[in-house]
């Protein structure tokens, strides 16, 4: 498997098809993998593919400076390709400019993350080449929302009480809007302050607003790579606020976000059927 | 608030210019009374009303919020008022999680037609508002008294 | 196929003849009929006419019955028991509190989730190419009028069967057997129904023009679908003869007779030989 | 003397399960009724009459008995209105209320004697049910012929054992009559 | 230095009974940045207006508010004022403490307070308001009428003959119409084609009408006064110019059997065919399926036997645009389908007529054709299944109108008008002959309307039922129309030799499809919506677009062509103006930061946003941004509400005005 994603890399790279690959690089094994940036063909070894590669590296196609390094071709995983769906449809990438090498995938991390539990994906549906086989899926399970249900069994007031805890320890240092591959905005909201409408001090009342907007932005699009989750230095279970979104896009909608390219993104399409119980 | 201690709650109402201001111009009109506790907040659309203004009126310590707009159907743009409707659906998946007290967020279809609707939403929000008391969680939050 | 048999009360009295007729050909056709157990009547005109609940609670005992004892199919070859038990069926699935009123009434749990079929429906479940294999004639001496009479598509929207205004379903069948049905107008028109007894002059007045209308129009034998529409079109018909002094000689066969024929049953085995009016 | 003071429009129209306001009298109720020559009041009219609560009126029209119950009207009526459930309902408070015209009496008389039949049963026992309505109906109105009418079908029928000389009945008979007398009772 | 004025109104009793307006004025005077606040009995009045205008000058204001009654009311009365002084009147805020606040509280402490809290609500508004100068928009003098029925045949020729050019797009292969198979008219029983035709000269020859025949609009894009419009040519096979109608083709074509869809089927025409003899152009067509040629490859007769070489059996459909500045739809109706097959799954068909069963059951269009002069039987009333002339005819009212189970609620409307015709010209032809009309209602209002309808009754002898009929059968030769009278509160059944179906009036196929790409709006059946039942009948929410005839709603003649004539006056109206002005209260993109994800494009209800690129000098892309266009944009700030970065603003309601009042109520 390991030697296919080189071959393929180093041809990619040979034949000048791409100027880059985005893939995984590994100091030791057993540790997390990190983006790395091959350019040369005889730097392809370099490329790692294991159950450490946890990263959704499509965060950073949209980066300035690695689209300065030219066409890119970028390793993924099915749940990450999730990412350039939506990416395309919100047209922050040209799809016919990257060569997306699809990595087979069952799991990540010792024991698999929660999203891995609830995969749909094992396959990569859109790679241009696409790279092994899943041995043992997990297959995909409605559990999908489980821990969001476990935690809405909480009262209100427990629910307000938890956060109020958790968020207590965001240090506004950024790391979830940094390492989210749908944080494109050329100056984000909470950057602008005429009006401010998000308070910047890391004070609760900021922090709310922030991570209010921030999940809300994500709303119908979030394709839950979790890596928000991963990066918070605090430690703060971001996938709950970003599972809630989800799960209401799926339930009223039917919608999962990069699942399907042909369907009109959630927000900014309507339907006169839209349900309103809630509305008087 | 009022110089008596009750609890005189604030509300604040994002309402569109075309149904629901209307409908408050008409609630005037024919004389209806209701509590002086909302303050209006004129938009031209519902389809303008952005989640982050729900989320500021909190921050300044309203006790309530209501969003209103027109019947679907009736926006003056064809189709602010669905657009709305969608975002505040998801939107409220986010708040229940939070653990916001969605007893506070009020969302109404009222049309220039329904002074008499108007009264009775105003009224009735101040009631339950009055009931359930300042909106202390929040305010915690904010550090405001 | 095993499918449920509700034959009401006619099939068991006077119309003999027609449940020896559709057991006959049914069996050729291995349609197995389980017949519900203690069945009762399922209140006909009566009922409805004199009191709207009981016009509720008699088919509901029987759909009570057909349902603990595990039918999901229901044939009731007469269109009045038909009709009545699929009014109760929709009327109970969807009120909740009428299910509960009609269960302690009729002392039996009842859902309202049979499915109840008319004969023409257990024939097109069938099949017509399956029938075809199975004939051994054709039914070419035969241009029969098709009359169905007012309650195999009345009311429309709780039976969902055929056109109300203008039914070809038996025309269909029969063709597909080699019969030349003709095109006629009083196939939807009434015979006087249950008024025998209580109304003759209006049954002999209506079904005269039905059997006039026929006959006008070509046809050599009249086929129904319902006992009583067979009681006023052959039983009365001399009756009717007398009272209009003509010479109808109409024969009216059941649906199913004409399909027995088809698949080889002589007079006897399908109750022809006990009509009134005989072939000649 | 009016006996049917009591009932209402909304009565009619809680028995019927159908809204009678909804009809703009086109009458094509009554163009299709396959009765409606013989019928002194025709049904749209009988809507009508129950539309502006004439009640009375129309529970003691005769041709409410007359009706066959063939569901022509509701089926082709434009705003859907439950024709033939209107002529149920009323044929019911008339035959509760004895309000029913002494001209109809019979067709009530029979369809009583069907129930009865049955609540005895559980099915129809048709020799007795014939035997019974004839018998009632000759002591009501004295008509000679009709004890005899149909005496010559008899036979023939027999002849082709076209019925079942003793009735079938259900085992549970019991519950039956329970059905009936919940029925009735409410 | 900002500069704020606030006038208080006591709108005499009206706000001072419950509001202390003196305590409001002063309450607010002592708001930073506010230079002047004063009351007055009644601010809208001349010397109201007189003191607010002195003061903007004398103090200097950069903003003004005026706390009264609703913006509704006063904002444009309040903005003139200052902009006779010069004031840019979008820095003009209104405070409604009538409506919202003394009319609706009666507690004078806490109406004040509040009255003071919407007060000082508009000053934070006002405070981040700033000069906007209305959007000015060229308009292409060129008006674009889609329908070359009677109403757009009206309005296209009354914009024309204002000087204006016009380009008119009929679907058909000539324009006329549904008028153009009516025999005669009423009330006046005058002949269609006599009143029409010279019209559809006129037309032809105008020499600023610019006709497109055969063709269909595929496209709209640009706005109000720019619109940029495709149409489809549809191939006719025959070359328009070389073309001089002389006939020779269609007489010398062998596929003689297809039906005619201008008889609607009671007729027969050619594989090439003018629709009927007056047709403007009176120029043929192919009907590409009926064609031997065009099919099998075989014949070809018209192209040998053609002098001038016009036929062209290669020709293909055309695109081609048209700049236009405002656009007339008047697409007219088609009837309601009798028969079972109906494309909208709400209907259902008329069975028990036996429309399509029966050769002798009819619509009344179709009988138009019969009684029509230039009809197939040229006028002689003759029935389609045995030719015969029918002595005794059945015309029935309300086929699938008012009939909620199976046809559409409302009232078509003109049937009753034209029942009563038909029973006349009939009478008028078959001295010998019974018109029998089944009818729930007779809806006559309209000049000389009902006297028509009597006349019908009273001289010339239709007999009238009021009822619906129930059944059509056909019994030896004869129709069997089992009908009421429910006043004689008898059943009616009459033995007919032809049964005429007045049906309901819809909108015509494809309307949906076009007001989509026009963004006007339509109501269930399918009827374009206009912008105000009373007030706006011929406009509709999407400016510069107009609707005229009966694809708004069921319309006899004569209303049509009033409406037609009045959609004309409108575009009249825009093109007497060099430009035209808008609201300058409009979305607007700041591109430098817009991350182009385009939601904003997605969501705006008037496609006014496009995609657009900023490029360098050099012509390099530097980066792609979401554009507004202010012809387009209606200002309802949905763009706003999506974007994530907030990078588009709604200027009148902006981001900072609006986080400004709400802050200003803490």
């Amino acid at each position: 498997m390991l030697n296919q994603l080189h071959e393929t890399c180093r041809k990619l790279l040979e034949d000048g098809t791409v100027q880059v690959v985005i893939g995984y690089g590994q100091s030791s094994p057993d540790t997390p993998a990190y983006p790395i940036f091959v350019t040369r063909p005889e730097d392809v070894q370099q490329l790692v593919w294991n159950n450490q590669c946890f990263g959704n590296l499509t965060t950073y196609l949209t980066r300035k400076e690695v689209r300065a390094m030219g066409k890119p071709a970028i390793v993924v995983k099915g749940c990450d390709e999730k990412t350039l769906v939506v990416l395309e449809k919100e047209s922050q990438i040209d799809r016919s400019q990257i060569v997306v090498i699809g990595m087979a995938c069952s799991a990540v991390g010792n024991p698999p993350l929660a999203k891995c539990q609830a995969c749909e994906v094992h396959m990569p549906r859109f790679a241009d080449a696409t790279i092994g086989q899943v041995e043992n899926p997990a297959s995909e399970t409605d559990g999908r929302y489980a821990d969001l249900e476990a935690f809405l069994q909480k009262t209100p007031a427990d629910r307000m009480a938890y956060w109020m805890n958790e968020l207590d320890r965001c240090v506004k240092c950024y790391a979830c809007r940094q390492v989210c591959p749908l944080c494109y905005c050329e100056t984000c909201i909470v950057d602008k302050n005429r009006p401010q409408r998000i308070d910047t001090s890391p004070t609760l009342k900021g922090n709310y607003a922030w991570h209010i907007t921030r999940a809300f932005h994500l709303a119908a699009r979030c394709v839950g790579c979790d890596e928000c989750t991963r990066a918070c230095p605090a430690g703060i279970d971001l996938r709950l606020l970003n599972l809630s979104v989800a799960k209401a896009a799926e339930t009223d909608f039917g919608f999962r976000a990069g699942m399907d390219p042909e369907v009109e993104p959630v927000v900014g399409s309507y339907s006169e059927q839209d349900k309103e119980g809630f509305i008087r | 608030m009022s110089d008596n201690n009750e609890f005189e709650p604030k509300i604040i109402a994002y309402v569109c210019n075309w149904c629901t201001y209307l409908g408050a111009d008409l609630a005037g009109t024919n004389r209806l009374e209701y509590p002086t506790n909302v303050r209006i907040i004129r938009l031209p659309c519902t389809g303008r009303i952005d989640f982050n203004l729900i989320v500021k009126a909190f921050e300044m310590g309203a006790d309530t919020v209501l969003v209103s707009g027109c019947h679907p159907g009736d926006c003056h743009y064809t189709s602010g008022n669905y657009h709305a409707r969608r975002r505040w659906m998801l939107f409220r998946g986010l708040l229940d999680t939070m653990g916001i007290d969605m007893e506070r967020i009020h969302f109404t279809w009222i049309s220039a037609a329904e002074g008499a609707k108007f009264q009775k939403v105003i009224t009735e929000i101040t009631e339950k508002t009055k009931q359930l008391g300042p909106y202390e969680a929040y305010r915690k939050v904010c550090k405001v008294s | 196929m095993d499918i449920g048999y509700y034959p009401g009360c006619a099939l068991h009295g006077s119309s003999n003849d027609y449940e020896m007729s559709v057991r006959a050909c049914l069996e050729v056709l291995g349609v197995q009929l389980r017949e519900v157990d203690d069945w009762i009547c399922c209140g006909a005109t009566a009922a409805h006419s004199l009191n709207q609940k009981l016009a509720v609670a008699l088919p509901a005992r029987n759909l009570a019955l057909a349902e603990c004892q595990g039918m999901q199919d229901l044939l009731a070859p007469c269109p009045m028991c038909s009709m009545e038990l699929i009014k109760a069926n929709q009327a109970i699935s969807a009120d909740a509190k009428l299910k509960k009123e009609m269960a302690e009434i009729v002392e039996l749990k009842v859902e309202g989730k049979v499915s109840v079929l008319n004969l023409i429906q257990i024939f097109q479940q069938v099949g017509l190419d399956r029938i075809k294999e199975l004939a051994v004639k054709s039914l070419d001496e035969f241009k029969p009028a098709c009359y169905y009479g007012c309650l195999l598509t009345r009311p429309p929207e709780a039976l969902q069967f055929d056109d109300c205004e203008q039914p070809s379903s038996m025309e269909t069948l029969l063709e597909g057997l080699g019969a030349a049905p003709i095109d006629w107008n009083y196939k939807t028109e009434c015979c006087g129904a249950g008024m025998t007894m209580s109304n003759e002059d209006t049954v002999l007045d209506l079904s005269h023009k039905i059997l006039t209308n026929a006959a006008d129009h070509g046809a050599n034998c009249l086929v129904v679908a319902c006992p009583m529409c067979h009681v006023n079109l052959d039983m009365k018909q001399a009756d009717i003869d007398r009272r209009y002094n003509v010479q109808h000689d109409m024969v009216v066969y059941y649906l199913s007779d004409l399909v027995g024929f088809a698949l080889g049953l002589d007079e006897q085995r399908l109750g022809v030989n006990r009509h009134f009016v005989a072939k000649h | 003397m009016d006996m049917l003071t009591d009932v209402t429009t909304n009565t009619l129209e809680e028995l019927a399960h159908t809204k009678v306001q909804d009809c703009y009298q086109c009458g094509k109720c009554s163009a299709g009724c396959p009765m409606a020559e013989r019928m002194d009041i025709l049904p749209h009219q009988l809507v009508r009459l129950v539309q502006s609560g004439f009640i009375d009126k129309a529970a003691k029209a005769e041709s409410i008995w007359q009706c066959v119950s063939c569901l022509t009207c509701s089926t082709r009526c434009p705003k859907s209105v439950n024709c033939a459930g209107v002529l149920d309902a009323l044929r019911q408070v008339s035959a509760e209320r004895q309000a029913t015209s002494p001209a109809q009496h019979r067709t009530v008389v029979f369809q009583k004697v069907f129930l009865d039949n049955i609540r005895r049963y559980g099915r129809l026992n048709e020799l007795e049910l014939i035997g019974f309505f004839k018998t009632k109906g000759f002591f009501k109105d004295l008509s000679i012929p009709l004890l005899f009418k149909d005496s010559l079908l008899g036979p023939k029928m027999m002849k082709r054992h076209k019925f079942h000389l003793r009735g079938e009945r259900v085992k549970d008979r019991g519950v039956v009559n329970r059905i009936f007398e919940r029925c009735m009772a409410s | 230095m900002a500069r704020i004025g606030v006038f208080t109104c006591w709108c005499g009793e009206n706000i001072a009974r419950n509001v202390d307006v003196e305590k409001v004025a002063e309450a607010i005077g002592k708001l930073p940045h506010v230079r002047c606040s004063v009351a007055y009995k009644y601010m809208c009045s001349d010397p109201g207006q007189a003191i607010m205008r002195e003061k903007i000058v004398s103090e200097g204001l950069t903003g003004v508010v005026v706390a009264s009654c609703s913006p509704h009311m006063h904002l444009k009365t309040f903005r003139k004022a200052a902009e006779s002084e010069g004031l840019n009147p979008y820095v003009v805020e209104m405070a409604n403490i009538r409506e919202h606040c003394s009319w609706v509280h009666h507690n004078k402490e806490d109406a004040t307070r509040k009255a003071i809290d919407l007060v000082r609500m508009s000053v934070a508004k006002v405070l981040r308001n700033h000069a906007l100068d209305p959007i000015r928009v060229p308009v292409t003098k060129r008006a674009l009428v889609i329908g070359g029925g009677v109403a757009g045949i009206q309005a296209a020729l009354d914009i024309a003959d204002a000087g204006h050019e016009v380009v008119l797009v009929e679907r058909d292969p000539s324009i006329g119409g549904k008028m153009a198979g009516l025999s005669e008219t009423f009330p006046t029983l005058d002949c269609s084609q006599c009143i029409l035709t010279p019209r559809m000269v006129d037309v032809g020859q105008h020499p600023n009408i610019k006709l497109h025949t055969y063709s269909e609009v595929e496209a709209v894009d640009g706005y109000l006064g720019n619109f940029k419009v495709t149409i489809r040519k549809k191939a006719r096979y025959v070359d328009m110019d070389k073309c001089t109608g002389c006939g020779i083709c269609w007489n010398a074509c062998p596929s003689k059997k297809n039906l005619s869809e201008f008889d609607f089927g009671m007729g027969t025409r050619k594989a090439i065919y003018v629709p009927f003899p007056q047709a403007v152009p009176a120029r043929p067509v192919i009907d590409a399926n009926a064609c031997i040629k065009l099919t099998k490859d075989k014949c070809g007769l018209c192209e040998k036997k053609c002098p001038a070489g016009a036929i062209n059996f290669d020709d293909q459909d055309e695109l081609i645009t048209e700049e236009i500045g405002a656009v007339v739809v008047a697409t007219g109706y088609k009837l309601y389908d009798i028969g079972k097959e109906q494309q909208n799954d709400k209907l259902a068909g008329y069975g028990e007529y036996g429309y399509g069963k029966y050769k002798d059951v009819i619509d009344s269009l179709q009988f138009e054709r019969i009684v029509s002069a230039s009809g197939p039987t040229v006028g002689e009333i003759q029935r389609p299944s045995d030719g015969k002339e029918p002595k005794s005819v059945v015309f029935i009212s309300c086929v699938g109108s008012r009939d909620n189970a199976k046809g559409v609620s409302y009232c078509s409307k003109i049937c009753c008008m034209y029942n009563a015709k038909h029973t006349m010209l009939y009478k008028h032809k078959v001295h010998d002959g019974q018109a029998h009309v089944f009818y729930m209602d007779i809806r006559a209002g309209g000049k000389n309307y009902d006297e028509f309808v009597r006349r019908a009754i009273e001289q010339d002898g239709a007999q009238y039922h009021r009822g619906r009929v129930s059944k059509i059968t056909e019994e030896n030769g004869k129709l069997i129309v089992r009908g009421v009278d429910t006043l004689a509160g008898v059943p009616v059944t009459v033995e007919a030799d032809l049964v005429v179906l007045a049906a309901a009036m819809r909108p015509a196929d494809g309307v949906e499809q076009l007001a989509q790409k026009l963004n006007v709006g339509y109501d269930e059946f399918g009827f374009l919506s206009e912008s105000h039942p009373k007030l706006r009948p011929i406009e509709t929410n999407a400016a510069g677009v107009f609707v005229c005839g009966a694809c708004q709603g069921p319309k006899d003649i004569p209303e049509s062509v009033a409406q037609a004539s009045a959609a004309a006056g409108k575009v009249m109206m825009m093109f007497s103006r060099k430009e035209l002005t808008r609201e300058p209260e409009v979305a607007c993109v700041n591109e430098q930061n817009c991350a182009a994800c385009f939601a904003c494009a997605r969501a705006c209800p008037f496609n006014a946003i496009e995609q657009a690129e900023i490029r360098d000098r050099n012509g390099n892309l530097v980066k792609r941004t979401a554009r507004v266009n202010p012809g387009l944009c209606m200002g309802c700030g949905t763009c706003v509400a999506i974007c994530p970065s907030k990078s588009v603003d709604l200027e009148g309601f902006t981001e900072q005005q609006i986080y400004a009042q709400v802050e200003s109520l803490v």
